[in-house]
């Protein structure tokens, strides 16, 4: 436990110390977002019709963006050698990581998209829904965001690499997400789509940190 | 490297004997044209019966005939992605080196499958649903397999070292693998709402017997054909790999 | 069933539909094995000049 | 790669291990950190193989590679701190920076470690060697970009190890001036 | 004109090493626009409607997602100082870089763009706009993320920082491009569209390699 | 950083420059290479500021820095072929390879890089030093990671340019055999 906490604290700290970084994953969802009504235009009904797909897709690609770095930097500095070598277990030291992504990258996101949303001029129940599901999907994002990343770890290109292997494990959480925000937004009960999303938040939680731990291993062999 | 893989490899034989790539090899080249004789009886017999016996559909006229390839090519991709799994989770586990090269081996040929069978059902759409395209549950998760694949084939071109390309493309497949029954059953909380126009064969009154037989027939033919496409790419790929081990310097064909 | 020749490769008016889609079908089925075969020789090409190289320094070195 | 090596170390010896460019040190090590696995054979600690109780075994080694595994944003204090948080190591502040003191960095221990030069970043990690208390030692390379004083620094830091029955594995194409060395040629 | 040849083979020989690396920004470009319908939903009409839109973003965000790529690994294997000590003077060898990556990242959009198109159901006569946009369009877009890619090098989080900085440059770009297909399917004239983006590229033809030249000294420096 | 430095380095001269970790070494061959700009002060080669006629001052400038500056996914040969042109030297194939198997690499010429021990892509690096065909060599800690062989066939590569006329401004923490050596202590 007292690892856990050490990991996620030097990860943070390394984050703010370019304090940047910080804010970046957060402007780029918000670019993202403001780009589509610069190409399709203003029409505020048709905006309002697309705004749960774009938010999330928009989600999913800032997450997607960081997610490289999560073990990158530290291959590279020959800091993820010391990492294994440490007398804790690697499993808890990964956890740690996705973590710290997650505070970084996934949690900003949840707490902007009320305001995004308002610009796609969604009503007081949709950010609601908008907010849940972002909570819950993101954790998930991160998680099995963390299994590419230990997977094209050393690989040149990696970061694009990374974008292929992981956006289609993300669809699930994409088509549960947007499609609650969609479902309330025409009066339907979102229940089974939150039900599912925490589904997949448990089912990721107990699996992938010890897939994502194999994947480190392989790459430091 | 390796050197060190066939001095290991040499004191695996009495233990796995199939599993050890120097005796499965030809082994395999002896099943090849075995597979690829049942591929053209098959063919042969599947093709005679889709476009001479099956009679014309009600509903669809000739260009139903389509489904001939459409069902087998779809049926394989999805099979070829869970059979690639199987082995790629086996290499992973006992780290045997010939259940990852055909995993290997399998990716292409599955991957071929998904667009052949998106191709065709393209080609099939335009006909029947006025467009070539359209985002239905089937059709999505199709085309996500088809990305499974070449993140599969991505990854391993990528990493230089066979060993680690074995392991970390065998993690990704396995993840894939539950990635495919959700997006699979996706067809029921998605797209619920909005179907795009889809006419189907199964709800028109009876599917002719023959029909059936005829789907059923290519069905095997693409399967035989399959496995003698993979026997075929798995020898070039131990080839590859096991360049500098004795008995590849002794097997006949480098020898003549 | 066919009346004539041309009647078949009509296909009811759909033609082009069948048609390519049996075409890619057939052509993707057929290049697949010439390329694998085309790899295996490549392999095996290289492993002959590899052996023939060793002899010849082997031969140098007597 | 390696046939037929068979060696025992033992308590309060030196390994250096030596050979050419490309001989195969760094992959020797690396198979006895447990960062690689062997193709064939063993690697026994203690009488265990060390793939038995890793954690416990990570506890005894330290290993440093050829890079260096500081984070460039970070100060060397923190740098060293954190690896103490990771590695289960009371470290209390003074400690840390009288040990970065004793390598020469003082008045550096705050600037982040992307500003020092490549032989202050070598001292850094000799810090950690200090502060670490590991039985084993595993270091290649360790006194690359070292100027003279820090050779001698690092190789009485190494003799004491020795001396309090550590066990110390090291590469270096330099000659090592050591009481209790061992050479092995590759 | 040698050395232009000369770095913009080498840049391709390191592509085609990883061959991955050939197909991957395009695969992102294809699983980017599959993602809008999952999130949006199957109906054609409105999926129509944000086709230009869509695949202009997803263009940019293709773009975006090599060019950090551009210097930065040369910059971190020290390649970069070489170039810079190189007899040849460096803003050719910076041309050379920026039209590599355009042939790998630009020029696979303008051909695959079509066929996205037609799973958005765009009629011919827009198809044939669209892969125009793109064919004036990606080049800008490659010479300006230069700028963007010199200007992070050595920034830890440089890929983040980097779409930050750029994205805003690109939107002009993607006005523009979205705008003539748009523009075309309501059956306007194209030719002022065209003639803007045209203008840019030469503009940014001019200019481009210069600053990015600058930046690339300051970075090593 | 440095004041009052004033040395001239003259046609068959080689200097080594030492000094302590962090004192400035890299630093000043960075200055010398204009790399980076001296905040006060000139560097003249031939009698003219080098920032005058960059081209042809890099005409006649080798840099070995900290780092390879090899692309690790080409292989020996390729990297020695593509500086070559970028360079603007016609490097026959031959040559290439035989200068390769020179600095004992025969049999990893066509291997990738990143499939070579430390000390052998330094040996590429020295096949470059011997076809770049320049008169001022700047080379940081050269000697690293190198074996004894190597770090003999590097001494007598840098004796020969000297011999011939070349310049060579280097720095090591090693003792440097070399006749014509003058050493600046920073
Ligand atoms: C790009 C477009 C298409 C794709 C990716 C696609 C994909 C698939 C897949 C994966 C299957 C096997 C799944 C299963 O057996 O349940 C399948 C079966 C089938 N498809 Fe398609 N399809 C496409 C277009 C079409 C069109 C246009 C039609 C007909 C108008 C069609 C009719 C059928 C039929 C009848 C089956 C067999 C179902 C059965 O009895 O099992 N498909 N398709
Ligand atoms: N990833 C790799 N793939 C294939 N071969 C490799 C790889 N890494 C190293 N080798 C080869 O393994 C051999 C041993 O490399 P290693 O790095 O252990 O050498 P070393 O003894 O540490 O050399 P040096 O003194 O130069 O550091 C070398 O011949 C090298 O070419
Ligand atoms: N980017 C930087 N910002 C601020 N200070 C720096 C930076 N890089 C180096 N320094 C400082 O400048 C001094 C000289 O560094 P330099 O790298 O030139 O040393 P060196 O003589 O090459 O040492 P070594 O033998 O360890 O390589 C050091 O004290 C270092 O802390
Ligand atoms: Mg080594
Ligand atoms: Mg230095």
């Amino acid at each position: 436990m007292k690892a856990l906490l050490a990991i996620i604290h030097r990860d943070l700290l390394l984050v703010m110390r370019r304090k940047s970084e910080v804010l970046t994953a957060l402007f780029f969802f918000v670019v993202v977002t403001s780009l589509f009504p610069l190409g399709i235009g203003a029409d505020a009904a048709l905006l309002r019709k697309i705004a749960p797909g774009v938010l999330w897709v928009a989600a999913l690609l800032s997450t997607l963006l960081g997610l490289h770095r999560m073990f990158a930097a530290d291959y590279q500095d020959g800091s993820l050698e010391q990492l294994v070598l440490s007398p804790q277990p690697l499993a808890l030291l990964v956890t740690g990581k996705i973590i710290a992504h997650w505070i970084v990258c996934g949690l900003p996101l949840v707490l902007l998209a009320p305001i995004i949303g308002i610009q796609f001029d969604l009503d007081a129940g949709s950010l609601y829904v908008l907010m849940g599901t972002l909570l819950l999907g993101t954790p998930v994002l991160s998680l099995l965001g963390s299994i590419g990343a230990a997977l094209t770890l050393g690989v040149r290109g990696g970061s694009v690499l990374l974008s292929l292997l992981i956006l289609p494990l993300f669809i699930p959480v994409l088509i549960f997400g947007a499609g609650a925000v969609y479902a309330h937004s025409v009066g339907l009960d979102t229940s089974g789509h939150f039900s599912l999303l925490g589904a997949l938040l448990i089912l990721a939680l107990a699996f992938v940190p010890w897939v994502s731990t194999a994947a480190v291993k392989i790459a430091i062999e | 490297m390796s050197q060190i893989n066939h001095f290991s490899n040499h004191r695996l034989i009495n233990w796995f004997k199939l599993s050890s790539p120097s005796t499965f090899y030809p082994v395999a080249g002896k099943l090849i044209p075995f597979f690829w004789v049942l591929t053209f009886l098959f063919g042969a017999v599947g093709l005679w019966v889709s476009f001479f016996v099956a009679p014309v559909d009600a509903v669809q006229g000739q260009g139903y005939r389509i489904i001939f390839i459409h069902v087998p090519a779809s049926w394989m991709s999805m099979f070829v992605y869970l059979v690639m799994a199987a082995w790629a989770g086996l290499g992973l586990v006992f780290n045997a080196r010939l259940s990852a090269m055909m995993a290997q081996a399998l990716a292409p040929i599955g991957a071929w499958m998904a667009f052949l069978s998106l191709w065709t059902g393209a080609f099939w759409g335009k006909p029947m649903w006025g467009t070539w395209w359209v985002w239905d549950a089937r059709l999505t998760s199709e085309l996500i397999l088809l990305f499974l694949y070449l993140g599969f084939i991505a990854l391993r071109a990528s990493i230089d070292d066979p060993r680690r390309a074995d392991k970390a493309s065998a993690i990704l497949a396995l993840v894939g693998v539950v990635n495919v029954p959700i997006i699979y059953f996706s067809v029921k909380w998605w797209n619920t709402l909005h179907q795009g126009a889809s006419v189907s064969l199964t709800k028109s009154p009876a599917m002719a017997q023959t029909m059936l037989w005829g789907m059923l027939l290519m069905a095997l033919c693409f399967w035989m054909y399959t496995i003698a496409v993979t026997l075929m790419r798995v020898r070039a790929i131990i080839l590859e790999r096991e360049a500098h081990a004795d008995w590849v310097r002794q097997s006949i064909e480098v020898k003549s | 069933m066919w009346n004539s020749p041309s009647e078949f490769f009509a296909m009811g008016g759909y033609a082009l539909y069948v048609w390519s889609s049996f075409g890619i079908c057939a052509l993707v089925l057929i290049l697949e094995p010439l390329f694998v075969r085309a790899r295996f020789r490549a392999v095996i090409r290289r492993l002959k000049q590899q052996q023939l190289a060793e002899q010849f320094d082997k031969e140098i070195s007597k | 790669m390696f046939e037929g090596l068979n060696l025992t170390v033992s308590s309060g010896e030196c390994l250096h291990v030596r050979g050419e460019n490309g001989v195969g040190k760094t992959s020797l090590l690396r198979l006895l950190t447990g960062l690689s696995k062997p193709e064939a054979g063993e690697i026994l600690w203690g009488g265990l193989s060390i793939n038995k109780d890793v954690s416990s075994y990570h506890r005894e080694l330290l290993f440093l590679g050829h890079r260096d595994a500081l984070k460039e944003d970070l100060t060397a204090l923190e740098n060293l701190q954190l690896y103490a948080a990771l590695d289960d190591i009371h470290l209390p502040d003074e400690k840390a920076l009288s040990t970065l003191w004793h390598f020469g960095l003082r008045g550096r221990e705050h600037l982040p470690v992307s500003c020092l030069s490549a032989g202050q970043k070598r001292r850094v990690l000799m810090a950690r060697m200090l502060t670490r208390q590991a039985k084993l030692w595993i270091l290649d390379e360790p006194f690359n970009a070292l100027d003279v004083h820090a050779v001698q620094a690092l190789q009485d830091l190494i003799a004491e190890h020795v001396e309090f029955g550590g066990l110390v594995v090291l590469t270096s194409h330099q000659e090592v001036m050591l009481p209790h060395v061992r050479v092995l040629d590759l």
